[in-house]
């Protein structure tokens, strides 16, 4: 598997996912400027957390309209795997790739804290390395990470499972204690944790590589397949 | 040239944080005759451009495109030759 | 206000230098060193680089006397920030700098641009950034200004630090009446980089390009540097002119950009500084004098935002997000690619000259030609006349706390916002991006591991105005002797020290004799722990209407860990560990929590410190560590051994049970140089040979979350649980 | 009972990096004919009272204190009977 982690101007955990990627998990994982269009030979792509463009507007508001989130979205449309990781999240909201919005937090205050989750939905290609209901402690880090949806929406991911990973203490406000969705397709994800803040014993403990884990798998998986 | 007035909101049905927030903070400072509070964004764009019809239609296309995110805010404009 | 540009002489006459802090004598001079009556612009650049905040003029004899150099040091004081060696090829580039007065006027861009001065200074050395501390003092918190101050202040460093990538993995918090009207607002920045890629702040080599790179200039913060030298009154708290808003966003682009140019291009680049105080013409002319050069710089071409600024306004502008380059001439479109890449304009604005004088131009004419070194180093320095404050002759008589329920004093002590949890406060900053937080917010020191080595360094921030008010040259000791003990505590070695030095008035005796007094002790105690002072800053005037603050040198001090096997935290590990005193504890409550909490104020001597003796004790406990005897270390400091036991249960909520043969009272004494240390079972006799009989044992850690404690005259009882919940609630519960 | 519309922005020679990150994207997005961004915020409050002097000095005293910061913002206002 090979990933692209996507730098915005102003991202500031694209070179955190690189090292969490590729030194921790052996995933080989190049930084890609968005000013660029394509992601040919990819297979996977992570827009990282941090504040694009500033997030000046409103949080991935800008960064939805650089030259790489059109390859993004082609990407995606022909299944390829998308992981938007807080900002990364935010972004894909912005850009339509996921449903609902990310509000300011109820408290109003950036928070940086660890956050215990619970694995929800262990059926998608970002979450089969853990067990269903698994409780796995991720740090938050970010002002803007209330999800909001409409109730026909909210009802709809629901109905669907896409939800994969839900706060047990809702730090934020988020509607349904969300933490992480997935598209209807499930090769689009979004969640506010971060993941490769977690994948070292000497930083607190190695949660996160689930995420890594799990995608790297299923890429493999179907590797086997198309192979077979 | 054409000045647009921008004006973005949240939808009613969303719960605007900073909104409360203001209410609280204007209830602890003595001010409880405020009944309501709406707290939005405003923005001016200048515009060249001669044909008012065009204009309007390209402030639109930034308003859903940029500068409002329709999944939870609306906005509404006033557009005026200058 | 000041577009009204009089000639020569009507400047002569009309003396309008004098609204800037600039005095008749130093004008008189300034006119000898140049050899004609200034212009406005001349003399506008004069008062500016003239003031406290760029000349030093009345600290530099204070800051002569630091001591600055051992074999470590690669860079002291005098460039952007210092650089000491931690091994593997790589220094640690670190610096601190005061924003007090921006932060009391406009308290979120204050702080928020405070923090983004800083990094400037730790990336102008090619530096990468790694992490950024905070140290704030703030009046109580039963004053509604005050609480604003400090949500604000918070905001504005979560805000640019955040957004800029930068971890805030530490700092101080601190609560005296005395900061009510001035608050401080100190910030350290520390990065990493390889020793042989260490850039200076020169223009050399007569035809080389001047670069202009970032955020264009505009009427922002006009002569601030004359403004932050400037004391306050109620007059003139409506000047707002010094308000400047952050732009954490190109900052980011900036860091990035200048990296890569410093990394990749080191062949094409002469220099690099940023556009601090006195914005461009401090950046432009001590690039100038640092190198002998001359410079020349044609106004018209630096990037302006507002249409009909002067020279003066574009001179003394105080915009952010600026960095001056020096690049080899014929390589300018080279790197002005680079930073294309990044979106930012880089714009030659003029070039090293082979004479040594500084020449503007604007709009075809010279506005500025004067000798380098008139602005730079012939700046004044005056002997400041100092004189003992009255107040260290008649000292308040020796206090004792008189404990009649010791454990309601207990939980009272661990809801002062002083020594209450400040995690409110910094649970609002990113400490983790860039993930090397080992150690996060919360403990003695920050640790962080620096990637691709074995290797970890450790940081504090620490600052004791009480006790250097009560007595300046120990207070300067035991600033210095606490950082030292923070970052034993996690396992480090101390390796050098930046400081901030926020103090009143040094035109007054008094105040410069607190100022040279306690400079004095940090240089003693600089030597004893082996912790040169390899940069630091100075804040005068803090004062409101007459009024000075304490007294407060703030420390910044970087320690290493050479193994992240020895990386060390408070936290009680175990039941059963053993529980140690390292250090004597005798009745110290001059200036102690306890006495300010039951009296509302602070008095009395302070006793002198063994700085030797504490050096060795340090070196112990440190090697104990080393050698992998300790589960847990806390220093104890700010509301003595009780309070620092409270700590150590918390993160695990334990317990203990001890014994210390001691009056209950002095469990709240904070006599210097002490530690508390659990240790396994299993390594008793190890560990009480490595210490040297320098340990006592006083109980053991319980898996029950319970305090009992039996002191000499009475027994403290006390449930972790509630403890916990008033060391917790002490700041939430005081901001609603 | 009245309702105020308020108006903050920046004073202008205060540096606005929104706005400024705002006229970037726009540019980029091909609206070259946006001359000029203006961004700020506006505010609707709804006050219960009788007497508009009073109500008008109250959201005077309100913006001074909480929605604009005097430092580096100005507002504006109308107020209307509703
Ligand atoms: N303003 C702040 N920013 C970041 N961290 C802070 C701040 N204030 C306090 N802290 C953190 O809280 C902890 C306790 O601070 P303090 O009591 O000053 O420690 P010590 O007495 O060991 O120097 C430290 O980890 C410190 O870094
Ligand atoms: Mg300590």
């Amino acid at each position: 598997m090979r990933a692209a982690v996507i730098t915005f101007p102003g991202s500031n955990c694209d070179t955190d996912l690189q090292w969490a990627l590729q030194q921790i998990c052996g995933i080989p994982a190049d930084l890609i400027p968005a000013s660029q269009d394509s992601l040919a030979g990819y297979d996977a792509v992570f827009l990282p957390g941090g504040f694009s463009y500033g997030d000046y507007l409103r949080s991935g508001a800008i960064a939805r309209f650089s030259p790489i989130m059109g390859a993004v979205k082609q990407f995606a449309a022909a299944g390829g795997y998308v992981i938007g990781i807080c900002n990364g999240f935010q972004i894909l909201t912005e850009a339509g790739l996921l449903p609902g919005a990310l509000q300011w937090n109820t408290s109003l205050h950036f928070i940086c804290a660890p956050a215990t989750l619970t694995v929800v939905n262990t059926a998608t290609a970002f979450s089969n390395q853990y067990t269903e209901n698994q409780a796995i402690t991720l740090p938050i880090a970010h002002g803007e990470g209330n999800y909001y949806a409409d109730p026909v929406t909210l009802a709809d991911l629901e109905a669907h499972h896409q939800v994969v990973f839900r706060y047990r203490e809702n730090p934020n406000g988020s509607l349904n204690d969300i933490a992480g969705i997935t598209n209807r397709a499930g090769n689009v994800l979004g969640m506010m944790p971060h993941p490769e803040r977690r994948v070292e014993a000497l930083l607190g403990g190695t949660d996160g590589q689930g995420v890594f884990n799990s995608l790297a798998h299923t890429v493999k998986e179907a590797a086997v397949h198309v192979a077979g | 040239m054409y000045k647009a007035k921008i004006y973005v909101n949240y939808k009613p049905s969303v719960l605007d944080p900073k909104a409360e927030a203001i209410k609280t903070a204007l209830t602890r400072m003595d001010h409880q005759n405020v009944q309501d509070v709406l707290y939005g964004k405003y923005f001016e764009l200048t515009l060249d451009g001669t044909d008012e019809a065009a204009v309007r239609d390209q402030v639109e296309s930034i308003c859903d495109q940029l500068l409002a995110n329709v999944n939870m805010e609306t906005y509404r404009f006033d557009l005026e030759a200058v | 206000m000041l577009q009204v540009e009089l000639s020569p002489e009507e400047i002569r006459t009309a003396k309008p230098y004098r609204q800037w802090d600039m005095t008749d004598a130093e004008y008189a001079r300034f006119t000898d060193l140049i050899g004609h009556l200034p212009t406005f612009t001349e003399v506008g650049l004069a008062s500016g680089m003239w003031s406290e905040h760029c000349a030093y003029k009345y600290s530099k004899p204070v800051l002569r006397r630091f001591w600055t150099k051992n074999e470590n040091v690669v860079m002291g004081p005098g460039e952007g920030a210092g650089a000491i060696r931690i091994g593997d090829g790589k220094v640690v580039v670190f610096k601190a700098e005061s924003h007090n007065h921006p932060s009391a006027v406009e308290p979120y861009e204050g702080a928020a641009t405070g923090v983004g001065g800083i990094i400037r200074d730790i990336f102008s050395m090619g530096a990468k950034p790694i992490a950024v501390l905070d140290s704030l003092r703030f009046g109580e918190l039963d004053n509604p200004r005050t609480r604003q101050l400090l949500d604000q202040i918070v905001a504005g460093i979560a805000g640019y630090g955040n957004a800029i990538g930068i971890p805030t993995v530490g700092g101080e918090t601190a609560f005296d009446p005395t900061y009510a009207r001035n608050p401080l607002v100190n910030a350290m920045c520390v990065g990493i980089m390889d020793e042989d890629q260490l850039q200076k702040g020169r223009a050399a080599g007569v035809g080389n390009a001047i670069l202009y790179v970032g955020a264009k200039t505009g009427r922002d913060g006009i002569n601030g540097a004359s403004f932050a030298s400037g004391t306050f009154s109620d007059s003139e708290a409506a000047d707002r002119s010094a308000v400047q808003v952050g732009d954490p966003f190109m900052e980011k682009l900036l860091v990035d950009a200048c990296l890569e140019v410093t990394n990749d291009h080191q062949d094409i680049l002469v220099g690099m500084q940023d556009m601090g105080a006195a914005g461009l013409v401090s950046s432009s002319v001590e690039m100038a004098g640092k190198a002998d050069s001359g410079m020349q710089l044609d106004l018209d071409l630096v990037p302006q935002r507002e249409p009909g600024m002067t020279p003066f306004e574009i001179m003394l502008s105080e915009s952010q997000e600026r960095m001056l380059l020096c690049v080899a001439a014929g390589h300018e479109d080279e790197i002005s690619a680079i930073f294309a890449r990044y979106g930012l304009d880089a714009v030659v604005i003029g070039r090293v000259t082979a004479s040594h004088q500084y020449i503007l131009t604007h709009h075809g004419e010279t506005v500025c030609d004067i000798p380098v070194s008139s602005l730079t180093s012939d700046a004044p320095v005056y002997q400041q006349e100092s004189r003992r404050p009255a107040r260290l002759d008649s000292p308040a008589a020796p206090w004792q706390p008189a404990i009649t329920d010791p454990t309601a004093a207990w939980l009272t002590l661990m809801n002062q916002p002083t020594i209450a949890s400040k995690a409110s406060l910094y649970g609002r900053y990113d400490a983790q991006v860039q993930t090397n937080t080992v150690v996060l917010p919360g403990s003695d020191a920050a640790v962080l591991r620096i990637k691709g080595t074995q290797r970890a360094i450790a940081v504090t921030t620490d600052s004791a105005g009480r006790f250097v008010y009560l007595d300046p040259a120990i207070g300067g000791q035991r600033t210095v002797a606490e950082a030292a003990a923070n970052l034993v505590a996690s396992g480090a070695a101390p390796l050098g020290i930046t400081d901030c030095l926020n103090y009143g008035d040094p035109t007054k005796p008094e105040i410069f004799y607190e100022l040279a007094t306690s400079a004095a002790g940090i240089t003693a105690a600089t030597k004893v722990f082996n912790t040169p002072v390899i940069s630091g800053n100075v804040s005068l005037y803090n004062e409101t209407n007459g009024t000075a603050i304490y007294p407060t040198p703030m420390v910044g001090m970087v320690g290493v860990i050479d193994d992240l096997t020895t990386i060390t935290t408070p936290a009680f590990k175990q039941p059963d560990d053993l529980v140690y005193l390292v250090g004597e504890t005798t009745a110290d409550f001059s200036g102690s929590e306890v006495q300010k909490m039951l009296t509302g104020t602070i008095g009395g001597t302070l006793p002198a410190l063994p700085l030797t003796a504490i050096k060795d004790r340090q070196d112990h406990v440190l090697r104990a560590i080393r050698t992998h005897l300790v589960s847990a270390v806390h220093d104890i400091s700010e509301g003595g051994l009780l309070a620092a036991l409270a700590e150590m249960a918390f993160p695990n909520m334990l317990g203990a049970a001890l014994k210390i043969n001691v009056p209950a009272a002095w469990l709240f004494s904070e006599t210097p140089g002490r530690f508390l240390i659990t240790v396994a079972p299993a390594h008793q006799q190890a560990f009480e040979a490595a210490l040297g009989g320098a340990a006592a044992l006083l109980g053991t850690v319980t898996a029950a979350p319970q305090f009992t404690i039996a002191a000499a005259d009475a027994t403290f009882l006390a449930a972790v649980p509630d403890l916990h919940k008033a060391w917790e609630e002490g700041i939430p519960c005081r901001l609603n």
